[in-house]
């Protein structure tokens, strides 16, 4: 059980780790979004099972901040990218952007 | 009757008033009114909250001190709030708490409830102050009293890291048994003093009261300048005598500060033309004069000077911002020949303005000489006659005043002043000169005040 | 219904926090149901009686292809990450796909499990259009961005979201 | 050990965010990082908890991930109308 | 009558006269006249009571603080007779100005609230009575000059005054330190002849001096007294500026121990400095002098020259006292009435013409003297008084001041004594000229006509008096005497009708009786010689016309023009010196509110910050 | 160059301060504080009134203050009324912004962009963990960190959520009005009750139970749900007076 | 260190009140100033190897070393009290900023 939850910590860490590296080598800010998201939210999960197996009768609290992050996470990640959009000017390495029909380059958006 | 009602009930009735926000101008003068009246009933003594004595619970002391300090802010309250109450619905609610405030300012015995009350009291003064409509003064106010209270409390907490209490009373005798030189106390009682200096009005803290003062309105004016000068002067009063120790270096700074007040503040006094900001720069002066007599340890003349000094820009703020809402502006030049017309008024502000300036026959003569005696006798030779030359030009800019507003020939200023002003503002005088007549109840009651020390009977 | 949804949120939420034990069953129940009557209009929490069969639909079959995805996005993000030469791994775009899904929570859940797999974000939902930022375009058209991108959830989340 | 290793590899994680975070350029970029930086924090207060063995520290930690996820939107929120403020 | 029913008749007369005036303005003066003659009457009644080497003391009735004292001196009694009299006889005057003014009752009520003051000062040996009422007065005359309607002069009075009085205040307290008592006579014992002393003395002087208008304090005196209604500057300049003068005696007389200065200053004790101070205190008297003469000559109002004189005689009054010795003192006191008489007479006379021209500006005035003659009179012998010439009070006065200061040899301000003697020949009688001689002016032609009955009496009694004091010297002297003796000295050697002074044995009888037989020649000449043709204004014509320029109706326009240039650039010095320093007190309230108040927090952060770097520098 | 001035002025202060506090013989090194010196000993031991002996968690009954959290002792009982004037300072506080910035009629502030859709839906589904997490740290104050104002925090951080995450959002702020009125009132109410029944102002009149049980603390999680109500309601009416203009 | 850090944003703090001439900048500097005090206040409560001063089933007898919770429970107050004066200043900030169209003081002219 301790070994468990000591890999599982030690993933999490590690893909903490690379969350961080992510938001700092990426070149943009949506890749940084990418990276840092979807890292971190691992990581969490990971960490947090981990830490479940070491005491499992925290295993509620756990999952209840898992599903918290699992939502909120991805959530504040989409309306940081939008607000990006909005308000900075976009990298110059983009291929494709069919956002513009949106938000009419920078005006109003729907809703 | 338990003291803290007079906290309790205020902050009932506001918290009650925000349902009925028609009626809470109505419920603030029954309120006001109750408290003056049930200060009658109170038992003096030490109360305790929460049944926790000191000094491990808050405690609020009601002495003789703060017996006193109750009646007069609460009555200056009270009148306050009739004369504004119809004008100034809006701020019904937030009087309330600042009645609260204040009550509760001047009855704990406990340094950390004080910091707590004194934000309650400050915040809803800075509230009450919007009704200026000068929101960057209240912004400014707000910045200043906030930097001031938070030195306080750091002050405050240094104290707690270095004695471990809060009590006040508990605080005084740890100091002094803890067998320390006063060395170790100088900077956070320096921040205190700071934080309540800005409050009191103390140069150069004080940058916030022009644009206050000079801007205010019958309510602002008389609230700021009178109920809660008075408030902040008892508190800074009971700290200056009864917990700060002030030596060596803190000396040399306090007197700096108080000696620049009291000069720049008479100073700007003279300087001025406009009539509010005349009687703000005379506050500034005042102010430090109040806080110099409790640090020489006349309490009870200290007492009194608060007093005369809040009755009379109470009347002095009243009588100049109804006018000026009149008029449209506060020039000495526009008010001339204001009592022309008006000699009730006009009988009033003079006398109140008389004993401030401390000629015989009013309170303020009789003030002013005890106080410059028990200097002298104490061999206190130098602030007597600082005093007497900031008096002299103090003197020369109220009597200027004076003479502007009551001689003039032609095209006087028309103003109105309705009846309960009058009535108001009269009365007040009255009792000034009466007191400044017959003077053996002061005399007596000031002496009193003298002996009494808060300290030793910590639990009354 | 959404009474009842409201409940369970409100209350599993409490337990969690507080753990089982009679005292906070007992409260919790109490300021659960309080709530709910105060709150369920403005959540809009829908639940119906299929409710248990979808739980394990979600649990069994969907959770296991989102931590997969979830797993595989993560090492995608490392090897860019970790690539000497970052850019040549990158042909970023705003793509816009179509879903076939119905229901305000059927999308958000589409959404985020899009955002929070391999090279894609999602910055908004347009009707039924999502528009999503990603990493590495590699579909010329909606539709193979489509299959690329959000197909498999669909399948799973549509049996969900019924 | 284990711990040291956990923690330092957090450590690092931390330190390339906040990096970031100083480095910007842009807002956008400044909330990102500490978007990341307040995920990563929810984890090292669970592992506190772990550590010191209290669960205590996961209730911070539950508080400290909602003040965090609002912080985040209140900021994507304000950005979204800062039009070509970069 | 005791002194404290005294005070409070007048205290309650005051309030009486208030409200009759709210109903007749007229009656309200009235009652001034009332009770103010009867307070001088009961205070005459305390001469019978009083003899040498015996006072009356007494604490006041018990409502009243117990410090509350009074007490019967000669001091105090020579100068509440003295003030209370000049008192009685202006207020005759009070029911023909009141009309004039903006508050007339609150006038009646002041005018009888500043006799209470009066009473209080002279007669008290307690420091804080004195004091109280001292300030007592300073309030109510600030109302009254107001009257007038100049503002500023108010102002200035009250300046000066409460800087004068505040430095009384001062000097009570340290002797209260001294002595845990407000006792007058026990402080002043206390401190003579110590370091104290010479504070105290420094101090007294400072209020003295601001009383008296004496150089360097004088900036109030000529703008109170030349703004100030016409009555009330008659009871300023005769009665309430004496106030100085008792001050004065009090600090160079009572305090300092008595005996000439120059033989006492051999032994370097403390008592060498109360000496010293005492030269300064007689220089600056010598200054007054000289500074209240030159501003005199060059004034063109008549109210306003007269005022000049007032300070130029208080000049002479302190140099008096601070010489000290039996000729110093009687000179002193004895000028102290002849002034008080001189100056009252006279600012009643101008204030009599001015009630019927409205001006006492002397380029707008001329030949008075066909329609008020009395009016004349009296104002000329009041100012034959002033420049010392026989057979008036004021000839006696500076008859003994010239010996004193002689006796003491002090040069400069021997020289200072009779510049100031030639110098009021030279002023006073300006306005006799330019008033009641000369060309009678169009404008006033028809309005004016002598005063009243009730106007003319005070004026005449007051001319007797000044004849008197002038004839029979003795009467008062022998008064002045038992003053001196209360206070520790020797009084003059005084015959029936002789005066013994240093270098030489004074007969005033005799000389007013030459002076009189002189006067009856001239006046028999002018009956009987041929009256000298009256030339009307218009009656002047070159060429067709009326020729128009000031110095054909007024020869005394620019009267000493080639002696103003002289000094005319350096004798502002003083008004100069105060309008600056006001100037630096408003510039320092300027910048302090620059600086401070406005709406920005940093200023008090960064205050705050340097206080308590301040604080912690020393642990560093 | 005034920034620069400044700053060289603040770093010289904070050098000074540490010195001195270094310096201070009375000032109690960091880490090294006394706690034993202190009146919070009192507290830890619950022995202001009488000394219980030792407190075992979970057996020791009836003490003088109930909470197993010692800072909520402190601040719910011990100093219940520091906490009443804090609650007094949001209170008016609240009512300040509302004078300041409330009109007449009042709408939504209008902005010209809008939250995106994820954001819209996911912030409902997210409102009840946060709001029932709010709930549950007023509730166990005594137990755990936490206690009405974070719990009050987190209600009304909820209720920002959903102010941001939807434009047309607006709560029923009557009802605010109605929870902070009876919240306040009712503090004040259970003060005087103590005042009355046990002759001290806030008393503590109920059991104090087991130290650790939910049941326990007599009037303090009463007391700390109130706050979180008040404090709840009274940020809300803060947030939504920020997000709300004069129109129709 | 704690100590430190709190003194160096309380310092940061009065830097911010001593050079910033926007209002809401000023507020932001008020706010760190307070953060640094209360800092302050919980650092001048912490004792060496203290744990947090509540009793639970672990930690359960009031023998252990806690740290001083008085500071804690002050700390409480003073932040929800900055809360109260933070609110409020941004109120006024909001009015400032309608009658005068601008946060920079500079800007305003003399009231
Ligand atoms: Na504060
Ligand atoms: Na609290």
């Amino acid at each position: 059980m301790e070994i468990a939850s000591y890999i599982f910590m030690t993933i999490g860490g590690l893909f903490y780790l690379l969350g961080g590296l992510g938001i700092l080598r990426m070149p943009d800010t949506f890749n940084r979004i990418q990276a840092g998201t979807k890292a971190t939210t691992l990581g969490a999960f990971t960490l947090l099972i981990g830490i479940g197996f070491n005491n499992p009768e925290w295993f509620p609290k756990l999952l209840l901040i898992i599903v918290f992050i699992a939502f909120a996470n991805p959530i504040g990640s989409s309306a940081l990218a939008k607000a990006s959009y909005k308000s900075c000017d976009l990298p110059d390495n983009l291929v494709q952007d069919d956002l513009i029909d949106l938000f009419g380059g920078k005006e109003d958006g729907p809703s | 009757m338990s003291a803290i009602l007079l906290i309790a009930v205020p902050l009932l009735a506001a918290f009650i008033s925000i349902l009925f926000k028609k009626y809470a101008h109505y419920i603030l003068v029954f309120v006001s009114f109750a408290s003056v009246f049930a200060l009658g009933y109170m038992d003096l003594g030490t109360i305790t909250v929460g049944g926790f004595n000191a000094p491990f619970g808050i405690v609020l002391i009601l002495d003789d001190y703060s017996l006193i300090a109750l009646y007069i802010v609460n009555t200056l309250f009270f009148l306050v709030a009739i004369l504004n109450c119809n004008e100034f619905k809006k701020v019904g609610s937030i009087m309330l708490v600042a009645l609260a405030g204040l009550n509760g300012l001047l009855l704990t015995g406990d340094l950390f409830n004080l910091f707590v009350f004194l934000e309650v009291a400050g915040i809803a003064a800075y509230l009450i102050t919007t009704t200026n409509k000068k929101p960057l003064a209240s912004f400014n106010y707000l910045i200043q009293g906030t930097v001031g209270s938070s030195l306080y409390l750091l002050g405050l907490i240094l104290l707690y890291a270095m004695f471990g209490t809060l009590n006040m009373a508990d605080m005084a005798s740890s100091i002094a048994n803890s067998g320390y030189g006063a060395g170790v106390t100088a900077f956070p009682f320096l921040l205190m003093f700071i934080g309540f200096g800005v409050e009191a009005k103390l140069l150069p803290f004080n940058s916030w009261t022009k644009g206050i003062l000079a801007n205010s309105n019958r309510l602002t004016g008389p609230m700021i300048a009178s109920v809660y000068a008075a408030a902040i002067g008892f508190v800074f009063g009971r700290l200056l005598t009864n917990v700060f120790v002030i030596e060596d270096t803190f000396l040399i700074i306090v007197t700096i500060i108080l000696i620049f007040s009291v000069v720049a503040g008479e100073a700007m006094a003279y300087a001025s033309t406009k009539v509010r900001e005349i009687l703000l720069y005379s506050s500034v002066a005042q102010a430090a004069l109040v806080v110099v007599v409790f640090m020489s340890g006349f309490t009870g003349w200290a007492v009194y000077l608060i007093i005369g000094n809040a009755a009379a820009k109470l009347v002095l703020f009243l009588i100049t911002n109804t006018a000026t809402k009149q008029l449209g502006n506060d020039d000495v030049e526009t008010f001339k020949g204001l009592f022309v017309n008006n000699k009730v008024i006009g009988l009033a502000f003079t006398a109140v303005t008389l004993s401030v300036i401390g000629l015989p026959m009013f309170l303020g003569f009789v003030t002013k000489m005890n106080i410059l005696e028990n200097m002298f006798v104490s061999g206190d030779y130098i602030w007597p006659a600082i005093i007497l030359i900031t008096s002299v030009v103090e003197g020369i800019y109220f009597i200027r005043l004076l003479l502007n507003l009551w001689y003039k020939e032609n095209d006087l200023p028309e103003v109105k002043f309705e009846f309960v002003l009058k009535y108001v503002v009269v009365i007040i005088a009255v009792l000034i000169m009466v007191f400044g007549v017959y003077t053996e109840p002061v005399q007596d009651s000031a002496d009193n005040l003298v002996a009494y020390s808060y300290i030793e009977g910590g639990n009354l | 219904m959404k009474y009842v949804a409201t409940f369970l949120v409100l209350f599993v939420s409490y337990i969690a926090l507080a753990g089982i034990h009679v005292q906070e069953l007992l409260l919790g129940a109490i300021v659960s149901a309080i709530l709910t009557v105060i709150l369920a209009k403005h959540v809009n929490y829908t639940i119906d009686y299929r409710f248990p069969v979808k739980l394990l639909v979600f649990i069994f079959a969907y959770l296991p292809l989102f931590v997969w995805q979830l797993v595989l996005s993560n090492l995608a993000v490392a090897r860019i990450v970790l690539s000497p030469r970052i850019k040549k791994h990158l042909n970023p775009g705003f793509v816009k796909i179509n879903t076939d899904l119905k229901g305000d929570f059927a999308k958000l859940t589409l959404a985020n499990s899009i955002t929070l797999t391999p090279g894609t974000l999602s910055v908004d939902i347009d009707g039924n259009d999502i528009y999503i930022h990603t990493v590495y375009i590699k579909g010329k058209t909606p539709e193979e961005n489509r299959q690329n991108i959000s197909a498999k959830f669909e399948k799973v989340l549509g049996v969900v979201f019924k | 050990m284990m711990d040291i290793i956990v923690f330092s590899l957090i450590g690092l994680g931390v330190l390339f965010a906040v990096s970031r975070l100083l480095i910007g350029p842009t807002p956008a970029d400044r909330v990102v990082s500490l978007d990341t930086f307040n995920i990563i924090v929810i984890g090292v207060i669970a592992l506190l908890a772990n550590q010191f063995e209290n669960s205590l520290y996961l209730d911070i930690a539950i508080v400290y991930g909602i003040l965090a996820f609002i912080e985040t939107i209140v900021f994507a929120r304000y950005l979204e109308g800062q039009h070509g403020d970069c | 009558m005791t002194v404290e029913l005294l005070i409070l008749v007048a205290l309650a007369s005051g309030i009486l006269a208030y409200f009759v005036g709210r109903l007749n303005k007229v009656l309200g003066a009235v009652v001034t006249i009332v009770a103010s003659m009867f307070i001088f009457i009961m205070i005459g009644y305390m001469m019978q009571d009083i003899n040498a080497g015996t006072t009356f003391n007494y604490n006041a009735v018990e409502y009243m603080p117990d410090f509350v004292t009074f007490m019967v001196t000669y001091l105090g009694l020579f100068f509440a007779i003295l003030v209370t009299f000049i008192f009685a006889m202006v207020s005759f005057f009070n029911p023909f100005f009141v009309e004039k003014y903006k508050y007339p009752a609150l006038y009646s009520m002041l005018y009888l609230f500043s006799l209470a003051g009066v009473l209080g000062v002279f007669l008290t040996d307690n420091f804080m009575v004195l004091f109280f009422f001292f300030e007592f007065i300073v309030w109510s005359g600030l109302f009254l000059i107001p009257l007038g309607k100049n503002n500023k002069a108010a102002i200035s009075y009250y300046a000066f005054s409460t800087a004068g009085s505040f430095a009384l205040l001062y000097a009570i307290f340290i002797m209260f330190a001294q002595t845990g008592s407000y006792n007058l006579h026990l402080g002043l014992a206390t401190v003579s002849g110590t370091t104290e002393g010479t504070y105290v003395l420094a101090l007294l002087a400072f209020a003295a001096f601001a009383k008296l208008g004496a150089f360097p304090l004088n900036v109030w005196l000529p703008r109170a007294l030349g703004k100030a209604p016409d009555a009330i500057t008659a009871v300023f300049s005769g009665g309430l500026e004496k106030l100085g003068a008792f001050v004065a005696v009090l600090a160079l007389v009572k305090l300092a121990p008595i005996g000439d200065i120059a033989g006492t200053l051999g032994g370097l004790t403390e008592a060498t400095f109360l000496f010293a101070s005492q030269y300064i205190v007689a220089t600056l008297g010598a200054m007054t002098i000289v500074f209240g003469t030159l501003m005199a000559i060059r004034q063109d109002d008549a109210k306003k020259l007269l005022a000049y004189s007032s300070m130029s005689n208080g000049g002479y009054i302190l140099v008096a006292l601070s010489l000290g010795g039996t000729l110093g003192l009687s000179g002193g006191l004895y000028h102290i009435v002849a002034h008080a008489l001189a100056s009252a007479a006279a600012f009643l006379a101008i204030g009599a013409v001015s009630r019927v021209t409205g001006t006492t500006k002397m380029s707008e005035l001329g030949g008075m003297i066909h329609k008020m003659p009395v009016t004349y009179m009296v104002y000329l012998i009041a100012i034959i008084s002033m420049a010392g010439i026989p057979p008036m009070g004021g000839f006696i006065s500076k008859w003994l001041i010239f010996q004193a200061v002689i006796d003491n040899g002090l040069i400069l301000i021997a020289v200072a004594v009779f510049f100031g003697s030639i110098g009021s020949f030279l002023y006073v009688f300006r306005p006799l000229a330019a008033l009641f001689l000369g060309q009678e002016l169009p404008q006033h032609r028809d309005k004016a006509k002598e005063a009243p009955f009730f106007m003319l009496l005070p004026m005449l009694i007051l001319s007797g008096l000044i004849v008197f004091t002038g004839v029979m010297p003795n009467i008062f002297l022998d008064f002045i005497n038992d003053v001196i003796a209360e206070l520790g000295g020797t009084g003059l050697l005084l015959g029936d009708y002789t005066i013994t002074g240093v270098n030489g044995v004074l007969q005033p009888t005799l000389i007013a009786s030459v002076f009189g037989v002189g006067v009856l020649i001239a006046f028999i000449i002018f009956i009987l010689l041929k009256k000298s043709k009256k030339v009307g204004l218009m009656d002047t014509y070159t060429a067709g016309n009326f020729i128009y320029t000031e110095e054909l109706m007024h020869y005394s326009l620019d009267f000493y023009a080639p002696l103003e240039r002289l000094y005319e650039k350096h004798i502002n010095i003083t008004k100069d010196f105060y309008k600056k320093l006001e100037n630096k007190v408003v510039d320092f309230g300027r910048m302090i509110k620059y600086f401070f108040f406005t709406n920005k927090p940093e200023i008090t952060v960064f205050w705050i910050i340097v206080l308590i770097g301040f604080l912690l520098w020393g642990e560093l | 160059m005034k920034n620069f001035l400044a700053f060289i002025t603040v770093l010289v202060l904070g050098y000074m301060i540490v010195v001195s506090l270094d310096n201070n013989e009375a000032f109690p090194a960091y880490g090294e504080a006394d706690v034993s010196s202190r009146v919070s000993q009192a507290f830890i031991d619950r022995s202001v009134t009488e000394d219980p002996g030792d407190i075992i968690f979970g057996q020791a009954t009836n003490l003088e203050s109930g909470p197993a959290n010692i800072v909520t002792a402190i601040v719910a009982d011990y100093r219940s009324f520091d906490t009443l004037g804090e609650v007094t300072v949001l209170f008016v506080s609240s009512l300040g912004v509302a004078l300041l910035l409330g009109g007449k009629k009042q709408k939504r502030l209008e902005l010209n962009f809008h939250p995106n859709f994820m954001l819209r839906v996911g912030s409902r589904a997210l409102f009840g963990i946060i709001l029932m997490t709010g709930v549950y740290i007023a509730i166990h104050g005594h137990l755990t960190p936490g206690g009405g104002f974070p719990g009050g925090a987190m209600i009304a951080s909820s209720m920002l959520l959903l102010y941001l995450a939807d434009d047309e959002f607006r709560a029923k702020i009557k009802g605010f009005k109605m929870l902070e009125s009876f919240a306040g009132t009712a503090y004040v109410l259970i003060g005087l009750t103590g005042l009355l029944l046990g002759g001290y102002f806030l008393e503590n009149l109920l059991d104090n139970g087991v130290i650790g049980d939910l049941f326990s603390a007599g009037i303090i999680p009463i007391v700390y749900v109130l706050i979180g109500l008040k404090v709840g309601s009274e940020i809300s009416g803060i947030i939504d007076n920020f997000l709300t203009e004069e129109g129709v | 260190m704690l100590q430190y850090a709190a003194i160096a944003m309380l310092m940061l703090g009065l830097y911010g009140l001593l050079t910033q001439r926007n209002i809401i900048k000023i507020i932001v500097s008020i706010n760190i100033l307070e953060i640094g005090l209360n800092l302050f206040i919980v650092s001048v409560g912490y004792v060496e190897g203290g744990i947090a001063p509540i009793l639970t089933s672990d930690f359960n007898n009031n023998g252990l070393v806690f740290v001083d919770p008085l500071p804690s429970a002050l700390v409480l107050t003073a932040i929800v009290i900055g809360v109260g004066t933070t609110a409020l200043g941004l109120a006024l900030a909001k009015n400032i900023y309608q009658k005068y169209g601008t946060f920079e003081i500079d800007e305003m002219g003399e009231e």
